[in-house]
């Protein structure tokens, strides 16, 4: 098991004769995701030519490329500019999951589209986010295969290579994942670290989940509050940005710390308060993960 | 990207919000001159981006001509919370009978640009909101139908009782709800949001910090952008497309990702060290944005070290030991660096950074105790 | 029983102390509707003076009208400009049924405000309707209570005065009404044919309907569809229009023949294929009742 | 409201709608001024309220300025099914390479604006979604977000297939909507929208209607009606606050309530008369209303009697009958007068009538025969 992506997850690429759209196809082709379709207005039926002689048809439109593939998951690659137009157009097309990768998309124009998303009960994952990955399975986004494993722990984080890091050390003590998931270093992001609390509660093959977290915003401290009420599962937990000044964006859009709220040191005591061990250095998260699986 | 409030109080005026008028100036003569065009009473503003500007005698009341130039002269070049003040404000004092505050942000929770009024104005608005939440009304508003004219009322209605001031309140609300989305902001304010003796409403102060996402596509925004008041560094990382806050430590950072760059200055400090920066060099191997970052790092004179921590994800780790080393090449850095490079292909790229002469290793806790000590050392 | 307003009914009136409004409210009073608020912005605090030394508190927003005296019901009588904002207001406020009789709303802002009320499953009746009377019970609107009678028959309307007539026909011939409904006549509204009809199909008190319709649109037509598939009771209808000339606004926004849609005759057409008697004059009509009830 | 096609033009084009120039002249001369400035071949089309202008004769291909001139003065004054033609638009012929129809509407089930398309253009759209409906492609656009670009880009997508036309319909298509929504249209057309041989695509012809109720808030729009068009008795009627719509017959009707007033006509048609015109008064008994609607009435000569059908419902009878006294009274009207009046106090009201010399009845039947009679004797 895992959570929101696996074996059976057919995956349509909005963007995929764009730069970095093409390289991560190739990637996940190679991985062995089940990329079925493509997206670029004005390249319909051409085909993407993947890794191993593998092709995919490409489409004008997200609505033919559901139609005619039956992909339930869509992954955004495009341009700042238009990325929120293309969550609309998968959340349209019917698409179960759409994982935006795009950073740099503007809040207000996020804002309309998770409510569009919410409209028809689709799941956004991001943007800004490195998508996520089920080891063994499938992976949507940009996540190194390489440094994942399959095994019993869950990971959900705000950050990219600070995910990498976390997970690169849990594939070297052992401990393999079932799903990372990233979810995204904007203000605005549509599936939180408690929806992904929820899920990885609900996986049966999930034993320990670790959150990482950083500076600014609250949805950590909510879902610290989760963790108390409803899981079973032991969490252990990460806070970035214990050094950040605040006031200053620190490189996310969403990290950054407003008047006095969303620091580290409050999210950190909040985690503590609901029973999460924190881990002050990375290379902690296996020690304190090993300690509760124990 | 915060904007001046004699800036933001043009967007408010064009979004029609009644405004008093108002000129920046850069010298005591020009606010003697704007002092003596409004005549009677004027109030001097320093004109940076940091809140707590009264506090730290940046607006004053002048009372004429030659005080408006005296205060000028005193306020320009006044250091406001690590802000040079390089202009001011001069505009004419209002007759104040009732201050509100009224402002709007995005809300994470809500995930929609929420107002928050309160009737006590020229306040800090978050302690109001802690120490007696009755005083403030809060609502977001719907993306999907904007501002509708019964919430600007209902909110209006909660600063004023009089019919007349409400109306003028819902619409001066409803026109920065305008003026927010319009720039492209994260945060408009009016603080205070005055009364006249006369019955009018007026916005007195004015503040608005603009998505920086949004300034592709709003010109007429981003060239209100104001390098003087920020530091050198922070302009160029800027223009280099690398993120980059400037800190008052040694450890020059230099880290893929603003999750492990932060995590890095963490660990820095965990080691009894002070970072000297945040910086994010993305993702790619490319050697022109490493170049880009130590001429930034470097040119801090408190750095003593320069501290890469790379992890090597989809970039192979020998990709980027042979950028950091072309980098290397192009820039004539005495400084110690140190590396760290973990992920695809590690011991390649050790081999080829140790074979060029740099100090690398694979353990985050090991290279930031290295930097740490050679600070310590230098 | 009666469909959509009954003795329960409590009533708010939104625009209570304008010409209109006032006026209709003192009706509605006289008539022994629950009438237990005003608004008019501005106005807050004062009371509104009904017959028989009733006074009717005035609030300045609907909010606040609603949680102070449980109202479930509204009824707008503000200008055109106003109209669709004080629809969206009602919606927001919690009410169960906006009852909108101001005439000449702008189509697209009642696209925006149907949208909205839709969203939160408020049902709206209008705009530029006459409102709706369920007999010695309430009356929400404009209607005139003393043309109508208690009794068995459901009366459903695109029209005013038209209603009128064939109302105070079937009160005169003693067949009394359960709930006489005006849908409006304008392009766009909340509660079309068909909603009045399952309403009053599940009505027990109700025995058989009468339907008047007019020219434009296919409201008629598809309630004529509905009548056939799923009512048990017998309806009788009227459809004004046949010598209305194709392309002129027919005094009703809505009452246009746009091209060769929506003429009399083929709604006529289609209410016959369906089942449904036609009154070729609106003194049929209770004739044609008498028989469908015999 | 109908504007004309060059007035719905310069709407496209403030939208960012390719259209091509164009001059609308009202002599013969003009017409071969513009066509000389142009130069080549121009099309001269009849500026009426009416659909089938070609095939009337009121749209012509002239291939000089002489003929341009030829052209206007047969086009002027012609009658396009009722509507005397007072202007030509004169415009330069463009190369055609397809022919397109794009147009948006007011669905009355899908509750919003409403796209058809259809790559075959310059034709009845109702009548090829009746023949041929897979030949068109629908779309409703949801008011609460707008046209969002990947439904502009399926629109387009439809008409054409290599990606250059395809982008610059999808634009068209998303300022046809701008254009629709910024003039508070119920219908806005191009038929057809062109491609050239040059690849550019192009609307060559424009079509729009407005919502009447949108008029008190768009006076740049409201100021388009050409009161030429209409009948003097309608602009009268809407200057009164009264709807009003003339017709051939000879039974002029003064109703209160729209529904009834087309119920009065069918029923007068029913008993074998002709209405004169719908006419409703409304809900009040104003006399100011009543002289206004007798005015209107008695001013169009086919008519031979005025039948009044009021039903009293608010609004009493015996203030009804009153009024209709009193507006008699400022009016000289020498044509027979038939009144209906029922609902509250009609007995009181048929004395007040019958004492002021004036035929009265209670059945809407019995008042429409009598006015027929009426007619077919005089």
């Amino acid at each position: 098991m895992a959570i929101f992506i696996d074996s059976d997850t057919k995956v349509v690429v909005q963007g995929i004769t764009g730069r970095d759209g093409s390289f991560h196809t190739r990637e996940m082709m190679a991985y062995g995701t089940r990329v079925v379709a493509g997206v670029t207005p004005g390249k319909g039926s051409q085909n993407f030519e993947g890794p191993n002689e593998c092709t995919v048809p490409i489409f004008n439109g997200m609505d033919e490329a559901v139609s005619e593939t039956g992909a339930n998951t869509s992954v955004v690659y495009v341009p700042p500019a238009f990325a929120a137009g293309a969550i609309l157009e998968a959340a349209e097309a019917g698409v179960e999951l759409i994982v935006a990768i795009t950073e740099g998309v503007p809040v207000l124009d996020m804002a309309r589209a998770h409510a569009f998303a919410r409209d028809r009960g689709v799941r956004v994952l991001g943007p800004n986010c490195p998508g996520l990955i089920s080891p063994g399975k499938s992976k949507v986004g940009i996540l190194p295969g390489q440094i994942v494993a399959e095994g019993p722990i869950g990971v959900v984080s705000r950050s990219g290579t600070l995910t990498y890091e976390a997970v690169f050390q849990l594939t070297t003590a052992g401990l393999g994942q079932t799903t990372c998931v990233g979810i995204g270093g904007d203000p605005l992001i549509g599936t939180n670290f408690i929806s992904c609390l929820e899920a990885f509660e609900e996986d049966p093959e999930t034993a320990a989940v670790v959150m990482i977290g950083e500076i600014g915003g609250t949805d950590e401290q909510e879902a610290a509050a989760y963790v108390k009420e409803t899981m079973s599962k032991p969490v252990v937990g990460f806070i970035a940005g214990r050094t950040a000044p605040p006031g200053r964006r620190m490189g996310h859009a969403g990290a950054i710390i407003s008047g006095s709220s969303g620091t580290a040191e409050e999210k950190i005591r909040v985690f503590e308060e609901n029973g999460i061990s924190v881990a002050i250095r990375p290379a902690d998260i296996v020690g304190l993960l090993q300690g509760a699986l124990a | 990207m915060d904007i001046h409030e004699y800036q933001a109080r043009e967007r408010f005026r064009a979004a029609g919000i009644p405004v008093p008028p108002g000129r920046v100036v850069t010298t005591p003569k020009e606010a003697e001159l704007a002092a003596e065009e409004y005549g009677g009473t004027v109030v001097i503003k320093a004109q940076v981006h940091s809140g707590g500007r009264g506090k730290a005698g940046g607006v004053r009341l002048a009372e004429d001509a030659a005080e408006a130039r005296r205060y000028t002269s005193q306020i320009l070049g006044m250091d406001i919370n690590g802000f040079p003040v390089e202009k001011v404000l001069v505009t004419p004092a209002e007759d104040i009978d009732t201050e509100a505050y009224v402002g709007v942000l995005v809300d994470r929770k809500a995930q929609a640009a929420t107002f928050v009024v309160s009737a006590e104005g020229g306040v800090d608005i978050e302690e109001v909101a802690r120490t007696s939440p009755n005083s403030i009304r809060k609502l977001s508003i719907d993306p999907r139908y904007g501002m509708l004219p019964h919430q600007a009322y209902w909110l209006a209605n909660f600063l004023y009782d009089p019919p007349k001031l409400v109306s003028q309140a819902s619409k001066i609300i409803t026109q920065l709800y305008d003026a927010f989305v319009g720039s492209g902001a994260s945060m408009a304010e009016i603080n205070p949001l005055i009364t006249t003796p006369a019955g009018e409403v007026k916005a007195i102060d004015a503040k608005m910090s603009i998505d920086d996402s949004e300034l592709f596509r709003r010109p007429d925004v981003a060239k209100m952008r104001d390098t003087s008041s920020e530091p050198l560094s922070e302009t160029r990382a800027r223009e280099a497309g690398l993120s980059y806050v400037k800190l008052d430590g040694d450890v020059g950072c230099c880290v893929n990702g603003a999750g492990l760059a932060m995590a890095t200055m963490d660990l820095v400090k965990h080691y009894g060290g002070e970072p000297a920066n945040f910086l994010d060099i993305g993702g790619s191997s490319n050697p022109d944005k490493v170049v880009a970052a130590l001429e930034i790092i470097t040119s801090d004179s408190n750095v003593k070290v320069i501290l890469f921590n790379i992890f090597g994800g989809i970039t192979r780790c020998d990709d980027v030991a042979n950028g950091i080393i072309e980098a290397i090449k192009h820039i004539d850095v005495e400084l110690p660096i140190v590396i760290r490079l973990t992920g695809t292909n590690e011991d390649l790229a050790l081999q080829i950074l140790e074979d060029a002469g740099l100090s690398a290793c694979t353990s985050m806790d090991e290279v930031v105790e290295k930097a740490v000590e050679l600070a310590g050392v230098a």
